[in-house]
Parts: C-alpha cells; structure tokens; sequence
C-alpha cells in the first residue's frame, strides 16, 4: 500500500450559534502511524475528521494529501475517499443494508471494481475485523460492538491509505476494546495510517504514535507523554491527565521507576516497578 | 430483540443458502395450486407439504410457523363465516354453508402455509434484488432495501420510547395512551428523518455514486431441488384432479 | 384488516391486481424519477416506507380495552402524496405478508388497491378539501386519516362482497354484510385513528416545522 | 423520602434464539445506598434493569418491594413505577417533547399532579442534575451530556425512591462522567436509592458502596473491593481487574501501601503512598 501524506491547515468551521467549532486547527497526520485525536464531547473532533474526509467543506483552511490541497469537485472528492475513509460514531449511520456482506460490497462497488475483486475486498475486509463468521447474518441481530466492526470494514474494503476512526471505542466493554485495537493493529500492520478520535487519554497513551488534543477550535499535535503530560493544555481541554503518568510520575520521584519516559500502560507499569523495594532504592542502605 | 420471527426463523434456515429463485418457485406453485386445485385433496396436500417442508428440511422453529399460520385465522373465520350467512328472508346459513365455509378456510390456510414456506426460509434482502429480474426498476428494489433495514432500526425506537412512556405514567388511562401515541409515533417520524439525513452523510464518505448498488450473495440454484419442485407440483395436480375429479 | 392469502378466488385476485397495477407501477416510475434526479431520495424515501410500516406496529388504545392498529395509509398520504404511497403501501404490504404473515402474494394485488390506493387518495381528497374548506391544519388531518382507514376498510368489504355475492340478494346483500362486518365496526378505529392524526401531527408542528414544511405540508 | 427495600430473586428470561438472558438472577438492593451493576456488553444487565422496573416481565422468578411480589396487573405496575424509575442508556428514546421542561413535566403530569406542584418538581430535578439552566431549551440543541442528565431529571421528577440508570456515564468525557456523577451523590444525599450499570470496574469500585457483578445469567453481589478483587469471577464475566486494585496490590506487596483495605481511586492511592520512601519502608534503615 502506497503512503500518503494527510494534513490540514488554518481549518475554520463556524457551527450555528455563532460559535466557531473549529477556528485555524492544523494538523498532520504521520504516514503509516498511529494518531489519537483527543478532546471533550463537543470540542470539535467530529468536525475535524469530518473535514479531513472530505464530507464537511471548510469556511477557510484547506485539506491536503501529499501538500496538494483537495479539489472540491465530484471528481476530486471521489478521488479523496480512495486515499482517506472515515468511520463515524454511530455505526447505523453507515449501514444501509440489512445483509453483512452485502453492506461491505457498497464502497468496492463504488469504485467501479469488477465482481470477483468486490467479493475478494468483502471477504478480506471481514477477516481484517475479525467478522468473517458474520458475513451471512443480518446486521440487525448484531450486537453494537459487532456492528461497529462491520462498519470499520465497510471502510477497509476501500483499502483508504488513511483510515479515520471517530470513537471506535465508545461504548464497547474492556473486551471489545481489546478485539477492535486488535483488529486496528492489524490494519496498522498492513500498512495503513490510522486516525482514531476518542476522550480516553489513558487509550490514547497506550495505543497511539502521535497524540493530537481539540481544544478551543485548535489542535496541539506531539509526542504522547509530551501532549498528555502538560497539565494547563489538559485543563483547558477538558480532559483528565491519564493516571498512568500521574502515578508513574508520583513512583518515579520516589525513586521506584527508573528516570526516563514512563510506562504507558498498567503491564509496563507493573513490569517496570522493582521485584523487591530494597534493592533498588537510594536510601541509607548503603 | 425486536426481530420479527418470521425474518428471526428466514435468516437461521437452513435453506438460507439456497437460491432464492428456487425456493420462490416452490413456494409461488405450491401457492398457485392451493389457490386453484379443489379443496380436497388440493389444499390439504399443499398444506401438508409446505408445513413438512419448513418443518423438516429447512428446520423452521414448529413454534414460529405454526403461530404465523395461526395469526390470519381470526380475518379468515370472520370472513368465511359472514360470506356463509344469507340475508335473503331474514339472516341465515346459505344451504351449502358448511361446506363453502370449509373450503375457503382450507385454501386460505393452505396458501397461508405455502407463503410461509418461502417467508421462512428466505430474508427479504435476498428476495429484493432478485426482483430486478422481473424488472422491477432498482431505484424501487433499493428504497424497499432501505425500508427493510430501517424498519428494525425504527421498530427498537418504537418499542423503547413506549417503554420510556409507560414508565413515566404515559399509558396509565386512555386519554393518555393516546397522546403519548400520538408523541410517539412523531418521536420514530423525526427519527426516520434524522437517519435518513445521517445514512446520506455516512453514505456519500463511502462514495455513493448512484444509488445503493450492492452485491447479492452467491447463492446457486439447484438443479436437483428444481427437478424436485416440478415433480413434486405435478404429483399434487394430477393427484388432486384424479381424486378431486373422482369426488366432485 | 389485510385480505388472508388463499381468501379471494383466482379472477378476483388478477382482477385486484390489474386494478391496482397502473398506480403502482405510477408510483413506481414517480420514485425512479425521483431517484434518478436526487439519489440521496433513495435513504428518504426508504425511511418513509420503514415508518409506514412501524406506524401501523403502534397499539392504539380503545376504550372497550381491546386494542387495534393503525392503517397509517392517511398519514402516508398528507407526508408523501398519493402515487409515492402507491408504491410504499404495496412494498409495506409486501413486507407484512413476509414479514408478519398478515395479508398474501394472491391478494397483495387487492390490498394494495384498498389500502394503498383507495385509502391513500381518499384520505389526502379529503385533506385538502377540508383544509380548503376550514384552513386548520389539524381539522385537515383529522379528515384525512379518519376517512383513510374507513376507505380502505369500505374498500376491502366491498372486495368481499364482489368475491362471496349472496345467494339471494347478490352483491348488495354480500355488501351489507361485509360492510356490518368489517367496516361499521371500524367507525371508532379511524375516528381513533383521525384523533392520533392531530395529536401526531400537532407534536410534529412543535418539534418538526422545517421537516412539515419541506414536505409541504 | 421513604425507603423501600428492592429486590430480585430467581429471575429467568429467555429471549430469542434458545439462550437465556438470566437464568436465575438475583438482587437485592441496599436502601439508601449506591449499587453498581457490572457486566459485559450483552451480558443482561440492561433486561436485570428492565425486569426491576417492571417493564419486563420474567418468564420465572420474581420483583418483591419490601418482601412483597409486584403485581402484572396495571394497578400493580403503576404502583410499582411510584416507586421505581429506570433511565435508558440512550437519552434521544427519552426525550420525546419539544423543550426540556415539557420533557420532563411528562411523568409529574401523568401522576396527575396539579400544575403549580409540577412545575416545582421539574424545577426541582433540573437542578438536582445541575441543568437548571437548560429548562428553556429545544431538547435536540442539546450536547450529548446534557441530553443524558435530562433524561434523568425526567425520571427524577417521578420522585421514585430507587433510581435505576443504565450506563448514566457512557459515551460521556471525563468532565461530564465527574458532573454526571456529581449529580447522582446530590440524589444520594436526597435519600434516594440509585444503581447504575457500566462496565467500567474503575468507576463502580471508586462509586458504588456495593456492586453486582452480570455474569452466565446470574448476578454475584458483595462488597466492591471483594468482588472487583475476584479474577476467576472478573475473567468469566469478561471485565477487567480494577487497575487501582491491580496496582494497589503490587504496591501493598512491596510494603509501599499499609495493610488492609486498598485505596479505592487514584486520589486515594496518591493519598496512601509514603511521602518519601526511605521513611517507612522495612530494608536495612534502621
């Protein structure tokens, strides 16, 4: 799969009710990595993938793959959805046929592809998901994690170079967040650049590359521990500090975790955290 | 949870992988013949093969088909026995009442079975796009698309905002039932809307060009179930006119 | 009250489905136009259809403690028109014979005329006469789908009657009974239905007015 | 406020496709106190609720108020609802009027109530939500968050004295989850008797005084860090060990946290942690 450079500049959108949803918000996503794009409910996430896809034409700023802005002709946009596909919150919002493998054939349909590729994408994109079993069942007895998969691989199917994920996790328990990272593993594994938004800064350090935070119509892009380690751009953002580094700060000046960068998530945490308190701290021992 | 049976028992079938073609063509014969063969044996070999059918091979739930059968009786009951009452010289049974009667519950229950056979084994997004074949236009066959998969998404949305309803006291006396229907059934009207608005949004990311064309599963038709439908059809003609013929 | 499967006799039955085939395939040819000049139509028209169907899911109560079911042909026909109900009243009969096993594929042809021609243009006629007549909205409605559903249910009896004529007295004695039967007993269903009509349409003008509009309602 | 005593023994429900939803559920809920219900997605919990509402009527087993059995009949049911009200996870199947304060004058108005005390009722529950504010405003204007907390003042209005809340904080970022739950200890505080249902382990052992674990169709009960600290029972009912507990733990096995009882939240883990380590650990100091 060929990379593609995704961006966005100066991005202005002004919601009703006067207030500006997104007000010069830049970003660039890197090719081939991991981005978590954090923000509180309303802060403008949506809208921003919204723009990145194509769907939501900005009052100012542009859009751009490999720093070529995107055309807003028919042509142009159709040419966008190849390289970049979005997957919105509500799985219902994607899903227009009652039959599983019907629904995934639509976007490869739409590319004009003959048959037999339409039914190797279907089968593939499943299998990507791990939904392969649900090929033949109708997607009004799927559950609303299975649902959220099927419409992840509705995307798949178009094999974007970026795929942008609004929420891939809300609402799933532990265990269906764990299969659908599992699942975005392995399309970051064949080659694809993943976006995925969400609230969940401890997700967001666990998972991501790069963390991206919405707040105040603008976006502060960097290095996970970076980004989520700056209490006041937190504040501001609504969000909490994810707890992995508060606690690991907090060992850390105890002189429990080694210096450097802390541990991301609770294994590395746990794993990083001396067998036996003697021996590794700096007191009077010796 | 809001599955229909019917569509619950067509979509576990195992006759789900068979082409809907052929299970349209036994079904539509088994129909036709319950509709024009006698009563006896007509009707009741129809009736008694389309229950064997979807009891047996296609391994449809005895429960859900036998509820479905049961559930037009009470229209055809009604309607038989008011078309058996004579008016003439004060009301009355017309001479032959109860035979007529008989013979239109028998080949209503029969077609009614015969329907049910290919309901039951066969989900309407399979039927759909092989309505094409008959030229039905696609814009048709992909607004009934929609519809079928939209009415589960606004059935749930009936059933929980009723149920919100009665919590809150909404159907405790009539007046208020019927208010809080009148609420409710503007509640699922600007729902419909509102998704319709949001599958377009989410439709066009997923390049829409024209129209919601999809790719039916492949499901082939056979010839050994064919040779069995026309078979099976002939038998039941000949034996109903021999038998039929013979009685009348 | 659908027609069961099996019920009408083979003429009768192609006979309804004649009847009732140049409004369909009208409604039909009016979707495709539609469709073909804006296809996102396609996702409205298809909520419209859904909601026909689940409107007639909804129980109305009644006062005798049974309940019964809406036609929602009326409803149908002041949102979307006549020809459009055409065609979505017989994909939604189509639908309840699969899906609920309420009503046939012999008889679908003579359903469609009751219900989803003749309660249709009876209801919207009445409509806008009514609201010519008065100018209320409400009033309009409560015309329009009380006399919906008493059309389709006048419509399906004198089906009946056509089908089963008395012995003696012929297709006006079959009338009487059928109309006694299946229609006068509906007399309170669709006022029923009329007054779920204003307090449907009354909510939507407080919560929908720019959908109302749009439609041209 | 009256207290009443809630309660679930033996409850069955079968739903399509042969599997038991429960099979053999019981509960029973401490008056005046805070229950988290927990279970994975699918697991029941949302059928536990319904059938403790009475919207959903067991095929076996039975609801008792005080040790009596609610009554199927519409007279018991209304009564029944006087005392129990359910909140649905999804706000947009409650909120069916125009404006919020008809919203929620729906229920005080169907109790018959004349004007002047429904007014007051729905002043009272907005504010007891913290949207006071909102009374005024088109319910579909409304954030995600704000359409929750309405929905539940609309059952608030009832005055019920157990309050029954499916999953009150999904899809809610971590501002709205504290002023969600902020809302709730209000309602505590008022006398009422609140469950909820999530899947989050972190939330229900930091909130609840007690919490039901939805697992095989049956519900285990018991104090949060008894039951939250169960991996058998966690593993089967696919949940994760609370990570406060997790890491608690380690920390008390390195002589880090005192004995006993376990912190129950970050704050409280902070809280615990020595100030310096040197200072009460057992090596070789002294």
């Amino acid at each position: 799969m060929s990379h593609h450079h995704l961006a966005a500049t100066g991005l202005v959108v002004g919601y009703t009710r006067g207030t500006r949803v997104l007000d010069g918000a830049s970003l660039s996503i890197p090719e081939g990595r991991r981005l978590a794009l954090l923000g509180a409910n309303g802060s403008g996430k949506t809208t921003l993938l919204r723009c990145l896809s194509g769907a939501l034409e900005p009052a100012r700023g542009q859009v751009t793959v490999d720093g070529v802005a995107v055309a807003r002709s028919r042509r142009g946009l159709q040419a966008h959805r190849q390289v970049v596909q979005l997957v919105l919150q509500d799985p219902d919002d994607q899903l227009f046929s009652a039959s599983v493998a019907q629904d995934v054939s639509f976007g490869p349909l739409n590319l004009g592809l003959p048959e037999p590729a339409v039914r190797e994408r279907v089968a593939e994109a499943l299998e990507l998901l791990g939904v392969g079993g649900l090929a033949s069942r109708p997607t009004h007895q799927l559950s609303f994690g299975e649902r959220k998969r099927v419409a992840i691989a509705g995307a798949v199917a178009m094999r974007p170079c970026v795929l942008l994920l609004d929420e891939p996790t809300a609402g799933l328990d532990p265990t269906a967040v764990t299969e659908a990272l599992a699942a975005l593993a392995r399309l970051g594994a064949s080659g694809s650049t993943v976006v995925l938004s969400t609230h969940d800064v401890d997700l967001a350090l666990a998972w991501a590359d790069e963390v991206a935070v919405v707040v105040g119509g603008q976006v502060v892009q960097g290095r996970p521990d970076d980004v989520l380690g700056d209490d006041e751009l937190l504040a501001r953002a609504r969000l909490d500090r994810p707890w992995t580094l508060t606690l690991g700060a907090r060992l850390q000046e105890l002189g429990l975790l080694p210096a450097g960068p802390l541990p991301r998530d609770v294994p590395g945490l746990l794993a990083a955290l001396p067998t036996a308190v003697g021996a590794q701290l700096p007191t009077s021992a010796q | 949870m809001t599955g229909l049976a019917v569509d619950d028992a067509a979509w576990a079938s195992a006759w789900r992988s068979r082409s809907p073609g052929d299970k349209a063509l036994l079904s539509l014969g088994l129909v036709l013949c319950a509709l024009l063969l006698p009563v006896w044996p007509g009707s009741v070999l129809v009736g008694l093969t389309a229950v064997a059918l979807a009891l047996g091979p296609a391994r449809v739930p005895a429960r859900t088909f036998g509820r479905a059968v049961r559930l037009p009786l009470a229209f055809v009951a009604v309607g038989a026995l008011t078309s058996v009452v004579q008016l003439g010289g004060g009301p009355g049974w017309a001479p032959d009442a109860a035979q007529r009667a008989g013979a239109l519950v028998g080949h209503a229950l029969a077609g009614g079975a015969a329907v049910l056979l290919l309901a039951t084994t066969t989900p309407m997004s399979d039927l759909l796009p092989a309505l094409r074949r008959l030229r039905v236009p696609a814009a048709v066959v992909e607004v009934a698309s929609v519809t079928y998969r939209l009415l589960f998404v606004l059935l749930e949305s009936l059933h929980t905002i009723r149920e919100a309803q009665t919590a809150r006291m909404g159907h405790s006396t009539v007046r208020r039932s019927f208010r809080s229907s009148g609420v409710l059934a503007a509640a699922v009207l600007t729902r419909s809307w509102d998704r319709a608005r949001r599958l377009q949004d989410g439709l066009a990311g997923r390049g829409m060009v024209d129209g919601l064309r999809v790719l039916p599963e492949v499901l082939p038709s056979s010839r050994r179930f064919l040779a069995a439908t026309v078979t099976g059809l002939t038998a039941i003609v000949v034996v109903s006119l021999t038998v039929g013929g013979a009685a009348g | 009250m659908h027609i069961a499967e099996g019920f009408l006799p083979p003429a009768h039955a192609v006979g309804w489905t004649i009847a009732a085939a140049p409004f369909v395939v009208h409604g039909a040819r009016a979707v495709a136009t539609e469709v073909r000049r804006n296809p996102e139509s396609t996702l409205l028209l298809g909520a419209a259809g859904a909601f026909t169907f689940v409107l007639s899911a909804i129980k109305l109560p009644s006062v005798t403690g049974s309940s019964s079911h809406p036609t929602g042909t009326g409803a149908g026909a002041i949102l979307f028109r006549p020809p459009v109900m055409a065609l979505l009243g017989t994909v939604v009969l189509l639908f309840q014979a699969l899906l609920l096993a309420h009503g046939g594929l012999t008889t679908l042809g003579a359903n469609a005329f009751s219900m989803a021609v003749v309660g249709p243009w009876v209801g919207y006629g009445a409509y806008r006469l009514t609201r010519a007549l008065t100018g209320n909205l409400l009033a309009a409605v409560f015309a329009g789908m009380a006399l919906a559903d008493l059309a389709t249910y006048v419509t399906t009896s004198l089906q009946l009657a056509l089908a089963f004529p008395d012995a003696e007295t012929g297709f006006a004695g079959a009338a009487v009974k059928f109309l006694g039967v299946f229609a006068l007993t509906q007399v309170p269903l669709a006022i029923g239905e009329g007054l779920l009509g204003v307090l449907l349409f009354r909510a939507l003008i407080s919560n929908a007015r720019p959908e109302l509009v749009r439609l041209g309602v």
